[in-house]
C-alpha cells in the first residue's frame, strides 16, 4: 500500500496565529464580567453620592468595609470549592459553631490565640467531614453540606442549650473594632486573606488542581491528580474560613450564639456567582468574588442610607442582581461573536 | 439540657418564679429618672419620680433627625411599631433614617455604624438579640447618640417595651380562668412552642404563662408540661408539630397551650382543632392574625382562647415622645413599660373595633 | 454555476481577533458529494458549524435553495433541509440510542381515547433498530448513549443523520472512530443518499473515504479554499499526493 | 490504492449480547436509589413502631400525608426542573406570595376557583419569567431564582405591608381539613399531581426534552430542540406547583402572610436530591422524589412521636440524611463493578 | 515469555451482566509496539482501560515488570510507568494546553525566598512547545483547550503521554481526529519511544498505521485474543485483508 508522507516537520500549519489571538479573547473573556462588575460599582457609588450626603465618606467606606468581612472571608473558601466543582452549604453552622467555641474557651479563660486556633480546627475538621464524605464517598455536595449545615447547627443548640455566650475579654472585642491606619482591623484582615489565597491561585498545585477538578473531575483522576485528596484541601479550606468569619462575627457583635449567621450561606454564595465564578465548576476568579462582595455590600449600604424600605431593599437588590449578572452575560455573549 | 421540661428536674413541680432586679424588667418604683448628658455620652440620674412620666407628643421647636433601628422588618409585630414610628416623625417633621436589623447581631451592629454615622439626636435603637447588645450600645455611645431599646434592655439605654414575663402571666392566668371553668382544672396539661433563637426575654413569656395558669390551678405537674421547638415563626410548622405531639399523647385530655406569637399560635389552634383534642391556646401580641382569629370566635369553635395585647401600634407615642424629651434635654425613667391586657371574643371589639 | 443547492460567497468567521475563515467560497449542486479536506484547525468544523446554524458567520452571504439564508438556531436549519453530524458527535448521554436518533422529531401517536399526542416509542425502537442494521451494526437501542464504545457512539450520530432524509447532508468526519467495515457501510449508504437527490458534505483526514465516494474534493487553507480535485477515474496514489499538496500547498515526496 | 471491504451487510458484531445486558443494569440502576430508600423507610417504620405505640395508627399516618403536602407539590415541579439542569430556589417564595393572593381575593368575595386560578396564573408568571431569564439571558439559574425568591418575597411584603391575611371561606379551609374515604383532601391532590406529571414523564416529548435538556443542553439544541421554549415549561410548570403549595398552605392554616414557607426551597431540594435526582441534570424520577418525601416526612413525626429533643432532632435528620445517600451511592457503586 | 514487560491471563471484564472481556491473554515483551485491533464495541479500550487502572478486571491475572499489578487507581498505573491516550483524550477544557500537558506532573520550583514549592509555568509552556513541535503542530500552548478544535484537543491528549517518558505507553485511538502530515510525525514519535526502550500497545482502526510502526498485531474478538499477524516484511495489502478477516473471523475478497 502507498502511504503519503509529508516533509513538515515542525513546520507551523494554519491554526497558528489564528489561535494566539483566539487566547486574548479567553482571557479578556473572564475579565469582561470584572469589568461589568467594575461598571455596576461605579454606577452604584455615582448614584448614591448623588441621593445621600453621608455615603462619601472615609468614614463610611469603613462601614461598607467592615460590612463586607464576614460574608467576605467565607466566600473566599466557598469561591475555591465552587471552582473545585464543589458546594458547602454548610458555611453559616461553622461560622456559629467555631464562635460559639472561641468565645467558650477564651470565657473559661484560655488564652486568645488558643481559642481562635481551636474555632479553625472545629472549621477545618467539618471541612474535612465535608471533603470526605463528597470526595470518597461520592455523594452531591450539596446534600452532603446540606446535612453537615443539619447536624453542626443542631449540635450547637445542643452543646448550648440555646444560650448566647457573651464576650468580654477586650482582646477578642478589640479585633472587631480596633483600626489600623484607620482601616478596620477586620478589613485588613479580609484583604490579606483574599490576597493570599490569590496569590496561591496561579502559582501553586492547590490552584492549579481546584481549577482541574472543576473543569473534569474524571480527567484530573485520569491524568493522575488525587481527586479526592485534593477535595479535602478545598472543604478543608472553606472551613477554616468559615470558621475565622464565624470569629470576626463574634468579635464585631460580642455575643456568640447557635443560631448565629443563619442563612449566611445564601449571602456566601450570592457572591462568589455575581462574582462570576461558575457552579458548573472551572472557572472563576477570587477577584470576581471580591468585586460581587462590594457590589453587594455598597448597594446595601446605600440603599440604607438613601432610606429605602426594608421590603423595598429585598426587591431592588434581587433586581440589581438580575441586571448585574444579565449584564455581564450579554457583554460575554457579543464578545463571543465578534 | 433539659428544655422539654422547662427548666426543672423531672419529677418535680415546675417552678419558674420572676426573677427580682432583672433589668428591663423592674417593678415601678424601681425605676429611676434619666437625662442624657451629650458630654459623657451616657445617662445619669436625677431625682424625682418616676411614675409622673408622661411623653409629650407636641411638635418641637427645632426639627431633628430620628434614627429608627427595627429589631426585625418582618416581624408582624414589628410592623405596626414601624409604621407608627413613620407616622410619628411625619407628623412633628422629624426627619427618620431608618435600618432594618433583621433579627440577626450582625446587622445590628452594622445598621448601628450606619445610623450612628448620620449623626442622628436620638436612636430607638431596636435589636433583639441581647448579646450584641453591648456591641452596639457601645458604637452609639462613641457617637454621643442617646438611644431606647425595645423589649431587650441594653445599657446606656432607655428600656421601652413588653413586660414580658407579665404578658405571660396573665395569659397564664386567664387560660387558668377557663380551666377551672370548664374542666374543674382536672387533668391540665401545658403546650408551649418556644425557639429559644428568639432570646430569654420571648422566653419569659411561656415562664409567665406557667405561672399563671399555676396560680389559678395549682401546682401542674412536670411530666405534663411540653415544650416543642418551633422555629419557624409562621403556623404551617406548628401545626404539623402539634400535631404529632397530639397523635403521641392521647392523654392529655385538656390542654393549655401558648406561645410567643399570634401566627404559631394559630397553628396550635388549628392542631388542636383538627385532632378533635379539647384544649385552647392563648395567643401572644394580638397582630392581625390574633385578633383576627379572637374576632372570628367564639373559643368553643376556634380553639384560640384570646391574645395579649402589646399594642405596637401605640408603641410609637413612647417611643417618639421619649426621644422628644431626651432630645429636648428632659428627665425620663430609665425604663418605660407598656399596659398588657388579654383580649378575648367578648371584649376585644372595644380595642380593635 | 447558478442552480446550486447550496453557495457561498466570501464567507468570513473571526472568533474574537483570530480570523479562521478569511472569505471561503463554495457550490455544492443538488445529488453533489463534495468531500472537504484540510488539516487540523483549518477551519472545517467552525465552516459546516456557520451551515448547520451553530456560528453566525462574521461576513458574507450563504444561499440555500436559490435563496440568501442566515440561520440563526440548528433548529432553523434543520427545518430548511441541512442536516449535520457533528464532530463531537452532541449526544444526550443519558437518553438511549434510540431516543438520541429521533432526538427532537420524535414520531407520535394519539394519546389514550385520542387525547394528546404521545411518543410512539415502539416506532422508534423499530426504526433506529433498522438504521443500525443497515449500518452493520446490532447496537441495543435501548443502551444509554453513555455507557457505549467510542466507535457506537458515532454509530449513533450518523444514524439520527441518516433516519431523516435531508436535502444538504453535512458530514464533520463521521468515520473517524469507526472500524473499517462500518465505515464501508457508511459510504454505502452516502452513496444511496446521493441517488435519492441528497447532496453531501463530507469532512475527513481519510482521503481513501473521500475518493471512494465524492465527486469533487476543496482543500481549506489559511481560511480559503485553497484547491478543487475532481477524483472520477484517476489513479488513487496520485489523488493521494495531490490531496496532500492542496492540503499543505507545498509539493511532496510520495513514500515507498 | 487498493481498500478493503467486508461482506457484513447487516450482521451482529460482538456487542450485541454484551450491551443488551448492560441494559438492564442500567435500569436496575435507578432503583438502587429507590431501593435503598424504600429499605430505609421500612427501618424508619419499624424503629418507630416499638418505639411509639402512637405511630402505627391510621390517624397518624393521615398525619404525615398531610405534612408531605406542602414540600411535595414543589417537589414535583423542582424534580423536573433539576432533571432539566435547572434549579429553582424561588419556590418558597412562589407559595407566599400566591397563597397570600388567593386568601386575599377570596376575602374581597372573589369565588374560590378563580382566586386560586389567580394564584396559580401568579406562580406561571413567576415561572415564565425565571425560565425567561435562565434560558433566553443565560444566566445561572441559581442566581436568577435567588433574585426572584428575593423579589418576590420582598414585594409580597411591600404589597400587603406585611400584614397576614386570615382566611375564613369554608371551601378553602376544607380543601385543607377535609378528608375523601379517609384520605385527606390534600393528600388525594398530591398524589394525583405526582401519578399525572408520573405518567407524562416517559410518554410525552415534554418528559423525553426534560432528560434531554438535563443531560445536554448544547446536544439537544444542536439536535433542533427549542431548549430555551422548553425552559419556560419547565419554570412555569415550577411556579405553578409551587402556588399550589402555598394555597394548600393557606388552607391548612387559615392563614396568609408574607413570611409564610420562608426556607421552604431547602425542605423541597432535599426531598429531591434524596430521591436521587442528579443535580448535574439529565437523571432523577418522580418515584425517587416521592420516596425522598416519604423518608424525611416519617422522620420527622417520628422523632416528635419518640419525644427526641427539638435540637437533637435536627442532628438526627442530618446524620439520616447522609446515610440514606452514602447507602445508595454505595450499593449503586458495587453494582457498577459487578 | 518470561521476560515479559506486560502479561496477561485470562483477564475477564463485566459490566452488569455483559461480558465484554471473556479471557484475555497477552504478552508485551520491552521495546515492543503491539497494535490492537477489533470491531466497534470489541472491548479494546476497556481492555486499556484496566491496564491503566480504571477499571479493575473482574477476574484474570496482569503482570508488569515481573511481579503482579492490581492497579486501583490511575495514579498507581501511572507511578508504575504506564501512560496511557484516552479515546476521549480526558482533557480539562477549561485549562490551557501547557496546564493539560502537565497535569499531575506539574514541574516545581522554590517559591519567593526559598520557601515553598511553585510552579514553574514558564518551564511548562516552554517543554509543552517543544513537544508539539515535535508532532509538526504549532498549538499555541496557552490557548483553552475548550476552544480547540478536534484534532488540536487530540493532540494535546498525545503531547501529555509523550512528554513523559512511561515504561509502557497504551494509545486508544490516538489518530483518529489527526491529519496524514499530524499522523505520520506522531508514528515518527512512537517509533523513536521504541529506540528509547518503551513498549507500546496501540489501538487503530486504520490498519495502515499500525502496519508501518507495529512489530506485531493481534485482534480482540468475543471477548478474546483471536489473531495474532506479524506484519514485517509482508505485503501490505495481504496484511490487510488478514487483519480484516482477524477482525470479523471471514473470509473476504479484496476489493479493487
Ligand atoms: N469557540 C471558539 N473560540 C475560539 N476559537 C475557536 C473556537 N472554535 C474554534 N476555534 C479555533 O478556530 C480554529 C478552527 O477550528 P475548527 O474546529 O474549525 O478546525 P478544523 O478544521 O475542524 O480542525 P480538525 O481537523 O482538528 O477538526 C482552531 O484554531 C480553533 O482553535
Ligand atoms: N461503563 C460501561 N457500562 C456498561 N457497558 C459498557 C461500559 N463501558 C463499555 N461498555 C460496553 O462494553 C463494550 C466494549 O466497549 P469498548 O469501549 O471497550 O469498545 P471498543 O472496542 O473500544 O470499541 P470502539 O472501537 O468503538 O472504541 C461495548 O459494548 C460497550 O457498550
Ligand atoms: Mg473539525
Ligand atoms: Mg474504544
Amino acid at each position: 500500500m502507498s502511504a503519503v508522507k509529508p516533509t513538515l516537520a515542525g513546520g507551523p500549519d494554519t491554526a497558528g496565529p489564528v489561535t494566539r489571538r483566539a487566547l486574548r479573547t479567553a482571557g479578556a473573556r473572564l475579565d469582561v464580567v470584572s469589568l461589568a462588575l467594575i461598571a455596576v460599582l461605579a454606577i452604584e457609588i455615582v448614584a448614591f453620592s448623588i441621593a445621600s450626603p453621608y455615603f462619601l465618606d472615609a468614614d463610611n467606606f469603613s462601614n461598607i468595609g467592615r460590612a463586607m468581612t464576614i460574608v467576605g472571608i467565607a466566600a473566599i473558601g466557598q469561591t475555591i470549592v465552587i471552582i473545585a466543582g464543589g458546594f458547602d452549604l454548610s458555611v453559616g453552622s461553622v461560622m456559629a459553631a467555631a464562635g460559639m467555641l472561641a468565645a467558650w474557651l477564651v470565657n473559661e479563660g484560655l488564652t486568645l490565640p488558643l481559642a481562635l486556633l481551636a474555632a479553625v480546627v472545629l472549621g477545618v475538621g467539618v471541612g474535612l467531614l465535608n471533603g470526605a464524605v463528597a470526595g470518597y464517598l461520592r455523594i452531591n455536595p450539596l446534600i452532603t453540606t446540606l446535612a453537615t449545615l443539619a447536624i453542626v447547627r443542631g449540635l450547637a443548640f445542643v452543646i448550648s442549650g440555646g444560650e448566647a455566650e457573651v464576650v468580654a475579654d477586650a482582646g477578642f472585642l478589640a479585633i472587631g473594632t480596633d483600626s489600623v491606619a484607620g482601616i478596620p482591623v477586620v478589613v485588613v484582615i479580609l484583604v490579606v486573606l483574599f490576597l493570599a489565597v490569590g496569590c496561591l491561585m496561579p502559582r501553586t498545585r492547590f490552584g492549579r488542581y481546584t481549577y482541574a477538578v472543576g473543569s473534569n473531575a474524571r480527567a484530573a483522576r485520569l491524568a493522575g491528580v488525587a481527586v479526592n485528596r485534593w477535595r479535602l484541601v478545598f472543604y478543608g479550606l472553606s472551613g477554616s474560613l468559615a470558621a475565622i468569619a464565624g470569629c470576626v462575627t463574634v468579635a464585631r457583635t460580642g455575643q456568640a450564639e447557635p443560631a448565629a449567621n443563619m442563612g449566611a450561606e445564601l449571602d456566601v454564595i450570592t457572591a462568589v456567582i455575581l462574582g462570576g465564578t461558575s457552579l458548573n465548576g472551572g472557572r472563576g476568579r477570587l477577584f470576581g468574588t471580591f468585586l460581587g462582595l462590594a457590589v453587594l455590600a455598597v448597594l446595601n449600604n446605600g440603599l440604607i442610607l438613601v432610606g429605602v424600605e426594608s421590603y423595598w431593599q429585598q426587591v431592588v437588590k434581587g433586581v440589581v442582581l438580575l441586571l448585574a449578572v444579565a449584564w455581564a452575560e450579554l457583554r460575554r455573549g457579543s464578545k463571543d461573536e465578534v | 439540657d433539659d428544655s422539654d421540661t422547662g427548666g426543672t428536674a423531672a419529677g418535680k413541680p415546675f417552678v419558674a418564679e420572676r426573677e427580682a432586679g432583672i433589668k428591663g424588667d423592674l417593678p415601678p418604683e424601681a425605676r429611676r429618672l434619666w437625662r442624657y448628658d451629650t458630654a459623657t455620652g451616657r445617662y445619669a440620674t436625677v431625682a424625682g419620680d418616676a411614675a409622673d412620666f408622661r411623653a409629650d407628643l407636641s411638635r418641637p421647636a427645632r426639627s431633628f433627625t430620628l434614627a429608627y433601628m427595627d429589631p426585625w422588618a418582618s416581624s408582624p409585630f414589628a410592623i405596626p411599631i414601624r409604621e407608627g414610628v413613620e407616622r410619628e416623625a411625619e407628623r412633628l417633621g422629624l426627619r427618620l433614617i431608618y435600618c432594618d436589623a433583621a433579627f440577626k447581631a450582625d446587622k445590628a451592629v452594622e445598621c448601628a455604624e450606619l445610623l450612628a454615622r448620620q449623626r442622628p439626636a436620638f436612636a430607638v435603637a431596636g435589636n433583639w438579640q441581647a448579646g450584641a447588645a453591648d456591641a452596639l450600645m457601645r458604637v452609639f455611645d462613641e457617637a454621643r447618640v442617646p438611644t431606647a431599646s425595645i423589649d431587650v434592655w441594653q445599657p446606656n439605654s432607655i428600656f421601652y417595651g413588653a413586660d414580658n414575663y407579665t404578658s405571660g402571666e396573665i395569659a397564664g392566668r386567664a387560660a387558668g380562668a377557663y380551666a377551672r371553668r370548664e374542666w374543674n382544672c382536672e387533668d391540665v396539661w401545658l403546650f408551649m412552642g418556644e425557639n429559644k433563637e428568639e432570646g430569654k426575654a420571648a422566653d419569659q413569656r411561656l415562664v409567665g404563662f406557667a405561672d399563671g395558669v399555676q396560680s389559678v390551678c395549682g401546682t401542674i405537674d412536670d411530666d405534663r408540661i411540653h415544650r416543642q421547638r418551633m422555629a419557624a415563626a409562621t403556623g404551617d410548622q406548628a401545626l404539623t408539630v402539634t400535631t404529632d405531639w397530639l397523635t403521641a399523647h392521647p392523654q392529655a385530655e385538656h390542654l393549655l397551650a401558648v406561645t410567643i406569637d399570634d401566627p404559631r399560635a394559630a397553628g396550635i389552634a388549628k392542631a388542636i382543632g383538627q385532632s378533635g383534642r379539647d384544649g385552647q391556646v392563648a395567643g401572644m401580641t394580638c397582630d392581625d392574625v390574633g385578633v383576627e382569629l379572637t374576632k372570628q370566635g367564639p373559643a368553643s369553635e376556634t380553639n384560640y382562647l384570646g391574645c395579649v395585647a402589646f399594642f405596637p401600634e401605640r408603641a410609637a407615642e413612647y417611643l417618639v415622645g421619649i426621644a422628644l424629651d431626651v432630645v429636648g434635654g428632659r428627665a425620663v425613667p430609665e425604663e418605660v413599660h407598656l399596659q398588657h391586657e388579654f383580649l378575648t371574643h367578648e371584649n376585644i371589639g372595644e380595642t380593635y373595633p | 454555476m447558478s442552480d446550486a443547492l447550496l453557495r457561498l460567497d466570501a464567507v468570513t468567521k473571526r472568533f474574537g481577533e483570530s480570523h479562521v475563515l478569511r472569505g471561503v467560497d463554495l457550490r455544492i449542486a443538488p445529488r453533489e458529494a463534495v468531500g472537504l479536506i484540510g488539516d487540523n484547525g483549518a477551519g472545517k468544523s467552525t465552516l459546516v458549524k456557520i451551515l448547520s446554524g451553530v456560528h453566525a458567520p462574521t461576513s458574507g452571504t450563504i444561499e440555500f435553495g436559490g435563496r440568501p439564508v442566515r440561520f440563526g438556531t440548528p433548529l432553523e436549519a434543520r427545518s430548511a433541509g441541512i442536516e449535520m453530524i457533528f464532530q463531537d458527535l452532541a449526544l444526550c448521554d443519558d437518553l438511549d440510542a434510540a431516543a438520541n436518533v429521533f432526538l427532537g422529531r420524535e414520531p407520535r401517536r394519539r394519546g389514550v381515547a385520542g387525547v394528546g399526542r404521545w411518543l410512539d416509542r415502539r416506532a422508534m425502537r423499530a426504526q433506529a433498530a433498522a438504521v443500525f442494521e443497515q449500518l452493520g451494526a446490532a447496537i441495543p437501542v435501548d443502551q444509554q448513549v453513555g455507557e457505549m464504545s467510542g466507535g457506537q457512539r458515532q454509530l449513533v450520530a450518523v444514524a439520527r443523520a441518516l433516519e431523516f432524509e435531508p436535502r444538504l447532508l453535512l458530514m464533520d468526519e463521521p468515520t473517524a472512530a469507526l472500524s473499517n467495515a462500518k465505515i464501508h457501510m457508511l459510504l454505502e449508504m452516502v452513496r444511496r443518499l446521493k441517488d435519492r437527490d441528497v447532496a453531501v458534505l463530507l469532512i475527513s483526514h481519510r482521503f481513501t473515504d473521500l475518493i471512494e465516494v465524492c465527486d469533487r474534493i476543496v482543500a481549506l487553507r489559511d481560511g480559503r479554499i485553497a484547491a478543487e480535485i475532481a477524483p472520477r477515474g484517476r489513479d488513487v496514489a496520485e489523488l493521494m499526493a495531490e490531496m496532500q499538496e492542496a492540503l499543505t500547498g507545498e509539493t511532496l515526496r510520495a513514500v515507498a
